[in-house]
């Protein structure tokens, strides 16, 4: 089990900061940001959510176990008006996997980019700033990845119209 | 709409000349190495031992346009590879012929949906087609079928059984 | 005009027309070897429709060349890009003259055809390189340049595996080479062992230069098809290209030809039995479809890798060659 | 004026490879910097094949997405079948009747080892030999023919369903698969003698195209590009899907790091697939191939759920993002080319042109599966 000695460290950040309410939660009801999931029936053994702020933290905490970045992608809550961002990290000893989610405000879609601690989320950001145009703050070429070169539109945002 | 403009018949008519021509063009079709998407599989497994296309004589795949008579838009073309498909098409020297191979090459195939932001529904919006190759992908005897119909519109016959006439 | 001059006049122009004829005919058809051989390996039928056998395919692929368009890109130095087809099939049909096919059949019999050979087929690599250049394409002039590193590694163990073999026939004259290793396979110069005992060896290290200097896989960088597009023939379109096409498998004649003479024994028979020219022709042949057959069953071999062969490996061996040819000569003769 | 020698020695030029280049299989585009033949910088730009696979996720019901599957990664199609299918499957909270995981496993590992048959012939074709292709089709051939008689396709495949398979296997089949494996057994050698022993293919190839473990693990590479780096990584193992637990086979690995490593890891797999196929064929129980009550119509719950399988180039991961409509919320496809290729910038730095291109003939790329 390489999820348990996370488990405490991912509870401390999580508190601190403010992450934004999560979708399907009643209003008001305490929502557990750490969760330990059955990987039977969802894939996931650990589902975090952190502020914003929070996620270059949290992601180094998984580095530093040796986790590997599997994917990032995004989320259009248009309801809400929020952006989900869903780090999924594995590793490959063990085959768990723990799914970091972060909300952002759709009007201002800005968090920080973990590219210089994964390198591999370079491509992966780029590519969900293609579909969503999140802006990942300190991204070093944030340029369309799958679209044209000159795109300047977000196909996958809910409200998208071509 | 556009005019339909009259041609003039030629004066002077090269008939004989013409014939062994076009006799050799159809006979030495060389397609250029250009795969797009699943099709270019099927494309190959066309060149490969079961069905070999290398029989017709048009299994010299070129990889640069300059060499090659036949372009085979081989799958879907994104709007970001449409450019360089009508790049290529321009560098190849006449004369060229198109074969658009798949779905994708000739409307869009099953990427084409109401509100689609990505691709061009077919490359007859871009270039000039001789031969559609209909399939998800064709099979490869559809594709050699597409060369032999190819063939067909260059000598104005055909020279291979269809396969109602067996 | 005395008879005499008028004889040769007519000679001249026999040669020259029956050799041009022979000489594209030979390049032409190779190219129909090329495609259905690897088809025999390859358990496929190869080109059958074209004619019977597919034996009009070249035809077919000759005349659609000359209809082509010929395209100069845009930045071409017009005249070299022009020359450079050229000047790639001229040395490959002027090698041609000095070669005898048999007793009777040579077209210019002189003292140095041997050296003019070489002469001419140092030449092509100039045309190759003029056509990479002025093509003002990036593949293109990578691949020219590959190829004037290629052909100057392998001209040196090449040459100093001929000039190990002149030490022994003491000529620069094909048709006396050849008339030396008359009388059967022991004759030939491949198995000269009193002369050289890396005789064998030596015609290995000729054969494997041979590919490199004709540029043929596994050493064919000049096309590099999955590297560098086509190579330095990259800009060219229509019969251009097929001059450039031609002049290979010319070039692979020529090498061919000159190994059959100078190792295995030109016009001779193996048992020492009516010699003449359908013995050349099977010689060259077999050495031609050695080539073809080397050319695909080999990847393409690394830049580096090849020069390092030549360097490292032939160039060392073939000196050995050398020294040990003179050392016995010396000491035997 | 003066030459200033150090700037003539360290004059770069960018050569554009692609997007139609033979060497980069379909429309990968890669903009080199060069320094005469050495690699100074590789900026691979994708995007040439986008096919827009997760925005028809969202606009189409689960099962009219399904034929979609089959042209992600084209080569090895099943395995998106398998992916999305599982992933749906797990939400949705369906069982799959054991004859069906069955014959799941038998036609993926079919496909896996058609996959990479032609990875091994479009590999030589990369190097420069062109008559390996011809015999890795041959055999390739032989797998399509037994897949087209169950799945109806020879390419694109859409086979799978939710809660199972749409056609039952025959006897035919059976022997047809295991005749098979009796002629790729017996054909294996020759690959051996004629690729692997060759002498250019291994200068070509060993000590070539070097990525370390830790590079695959900040970037994602998994399938043979991280079992080529000594990690025996394996969704098949460290994360059972399917029955997979119930067969014996190993996960070749190779500390190597470079492009032989690669080579074997596939050729090893390719022997191991054939394991699997034979265990699974002797033991394959007889029962329904379809699970009951699957509605025509799938309404998933809230909820989003992972489901990755190992496809033949690497963990294919699908995350389904439900509101409880017939369509999904959101689809992401997370393919294993995608995460492969990114590592080629890094460690394609200082290569030589042609030892780049064995490199990147080595990931094995789908480029539709890249772009998606």
């Amino acid at each position: 089990m390489k999820i348990l000695p996370l488990k405490s460290k991912f509870e401390a950040i999580a508190v601190r900061g403010t992450p934004a309410p999560v979708v399907g939660a009643e209003a008001g009801a305490p929502v557990p940001l750490v969760n330990e999931t059955p990987h039977a029936t969802k894939g996931i053994d650990l589902d975090v959510t952190v502020s914003a702020e929070r996620v270059v933290e949290a992601v180094k905490i998984l580095d530093e176990a040796n986790w590997m970045l599997e994917a990032i992608t995004g989320v259009d809550w248009l309801a809400e008006r929020q952006f989900e961002v869903v780090y999924d990290f594995t590793h490959v000893d063990s085959g768990e996997r723990v799914t970091v989610r972060v909300r952002i405000s759709r009007d201002k879609p800005e968090l920080p980019t973990i590219s210089h601690i994964y390198g591999g989320a370079n491509w992966h950001e780029r590519e969900t700033h293609d579909f969503f145009g999140i802006i990942f703050l300190g991204h070093p070429q944030l340029i369309p990845l799958l679209l044209p070169e000159d795109a300047r539109f977000h196909p996958l945002r809910k409200d998208f119209t071509a | 709409m556009e005019k339909q403009v009259e041609v003039p018949p030629g004066l002077i008519h090269f008939a004989m000349l013409d014939d062994v021509l076009n006799m050799a063009r159809a006979n030495s079709l060389w397609p250029m190495t250009f795969g797009l998407a699943c099709c270019a599989i099927e494309m190959m497994a066309t060149g490969a031992s079961r069905f070999d296309m290398a029989r017709f004589g048009c299994e010299v795949f070129r990889p640069s346009p300059r060499q090659s008579d036949l372009m085979i838009v081989s799958g879907t073309i994104s709007r970001k590879m449409a450019p360089a498909v009508v790049t290529l098409y321009d560098q190849m020297p006449e004369p060229k012929w198109v074969l658009a191979m798949g779905n994708c090459a000739i409307s869009g195939g099953p990427f084409k949906f109401p509100g689609q932001y990505g691709i061009v529904e077919g490359v007859d919006k871009l270039i000039p087609v001789d031969v559609y190759v209909p399939g998800c992908p064709p099979r490869p005897e559809a594709l050699i079928e597409g060369i032999l119909t190819l063939e067909e519109k260059l000598r104005g016959k055909r020279c291979f059984p269809t396969v109602e006439a067996r | 005009m005395s008879s005499d001059m008028i004889m040769e006049l007519v000679r001249l122009i026999l040669y020259l027309v029956g050799f041009l004829a022979f000489a594209l005919l030979n390049a032409a058809y190779l190219t129909l070897v090329e495609r259905k051989v690897p088809s025999w390996f390859q358990l496929r039928p190869g080109p059958i429709e074209v004619g019977p056998w597919g034996l009009l395919q070249p035809v077919a692929d000759g005349i659609k060349l000359l209809g082509k368009q010929i395209l100069t890109p845009q930045g071409a130095d017009l005249i070299m890009f022009k020359l450079a087809p050229v000047m790639v099939v001229v040395p490959g049909v002027l090698c041609l003259v000095t070669i005898p096919f048999s007793e009777m059949i040579v077209p210019r019999n002189f003292n140095l055809g041997l050296l003019m050979i070489f002469a001419f087929g140092a030449f092509g690599v100039f045309a190759i390189l003029l056509g990479g250049w002025a093509s003002n394409n990036k593949y293109s002039s990578i691949a020219a340049a590959r190829v004037v590193a290629q052909n100057i590694a392998y001209e040196i163990p090449m040459l100093l595996v001929v000039i190990s073999l002149v030490f022994v026939t003491r000529t620069f004259n094909l048709h006396t080479i050849v008339e030396q290793q008359m009388g059967g396979f022991w004759h030939w110069n491949v198995l000269n062992l009193k002369a050289s005992i890396m005789m064998p060896i030596a015609f290995l290290i000729y054969f494997i230069c041979m590919l490199a200097e004709t540029n043929r896989a596994p050493f064919d960088m000049v096309e590099a098809e999955s590297e560098l597009v086509a190579g330095a023939f990259t800009e060219y379109s229509g019969m251009g290209f097929g001059l450039f096409f031609v002049a290979e498998y010319l070039n692979i004649m020529v090498g061919c030809c000159v190994g059959t003479i100078l190792f295995l024994g030109g016009w001779d028979c193996p048992f020492g039995l009516l010699p003449g020219l359908h013995w050349f022709l099977i010689k060259m042949y077999v050495l031609c479809f050695a080539v073809i057959w080397v050319r695909w069953s080999f990847p393409r071999t690394q830049f580096y890798g090849l020069l390092n062969l030549s360097w490292k490996i032939l160039i060392p061996f073939a000196l050995v060659n050398l020294l040990l040819t003179a050392f016995m000569l010396k000491l035997f003769h | 004026m003066s030459i200033d020698a150090q700037s003539v020695l360290n004059e770069t030029f960018v050569l554009n490879l692609g997007p139609q280049h033979p060497a980069t299989h379909g429309v990968l585009r890669i903009k080199l910097t060069m320094d005469g033949e050495y690699i100074v910088d590789a900026e691979p730009v994708i995007g040439y094949g986008h096919r827009m696979h997760e925005k028809m996720g969202e606009n189409r019901s689960y099962a009219k997405f399904l034929p979609n599957t089959g042209r992600i990664d084209y080569v090895a199609a099943l395995f998106n079948g398998h992916g999305y299918v599982g992933a749906v499957e797990r939400l949705a909270g369906i069982t799959v009747p054991e004859r069906a995981e069955y014959i799941r496993v038998i036609t993926s590992e079919l496909n896996r080892v058609a996959s990479h048959l032609l990875w091994l012939g479009a590999f030589l074709v990369d190097l420069g030999g062109f008559t390996p292709l011809l015999y890795c089709f041959d055999d390739r051939e032989q797998i399509l023919d037994l897949l087209e008689s169950v799945t109806g396709a020879r390419l694109t495949f859409c086979y799978y369903r939710f809660g199972g398979v749409c056609n039952d296997i025959d006897d035919d089949f059976v022997a047809g698969t295991r005749s098979f494996i009796t002629r790729l057994r017996s054909r294996m050698p020759m690959y051996d003698a004629f690729v692997t022993k060759n002498i250019i293919f291994r200068k070509r190839v060993e000590g070539i195209g070097l990525i370390s473990a830790e590079t695959c693990r900040k970037y994602g590479a998994t399938g043979p590009v991280i079992r080529g780096s000594g990690v025996s990584y394996d969704v098949r193992k460290v994360e059972p899907y399917s029955v997979y637990l119930k067969f014996n086979f190993d996960i070749p690995s190779f500390t190597e790091c470079d492009c032989m490593a690669r080579y074997k890891v596939r050729i090893e797999e390719m022997v191991q697939s054939m394991r699997i196929i034979e265990q699974a064929l002797d033991s394959l129980p007889a029962g329904p191939i379809m699970a009951e009550k699957v509605p025509r119509t799938l309404k998933l719950a809230k909820g989003d759920c992972y489901y990755n399988v190992e496809s033949a180039r690497g963990s294919f991961g699908v995350r389904v993002v439900s509101d409880g409509s017939e369509n999904a919320y959101r689809l992401k496809l997370r393919s294993p080319c995608f995460s492969n290729m990114s590592l080629f910038r890094e460690c394609s730095a200082g290569m030589l042109l042609p030892d780049a291109l064995a490199l990147l003939g080595s990931f094995d790329l789908v480029i539709p599966d890249i772009d998606r």
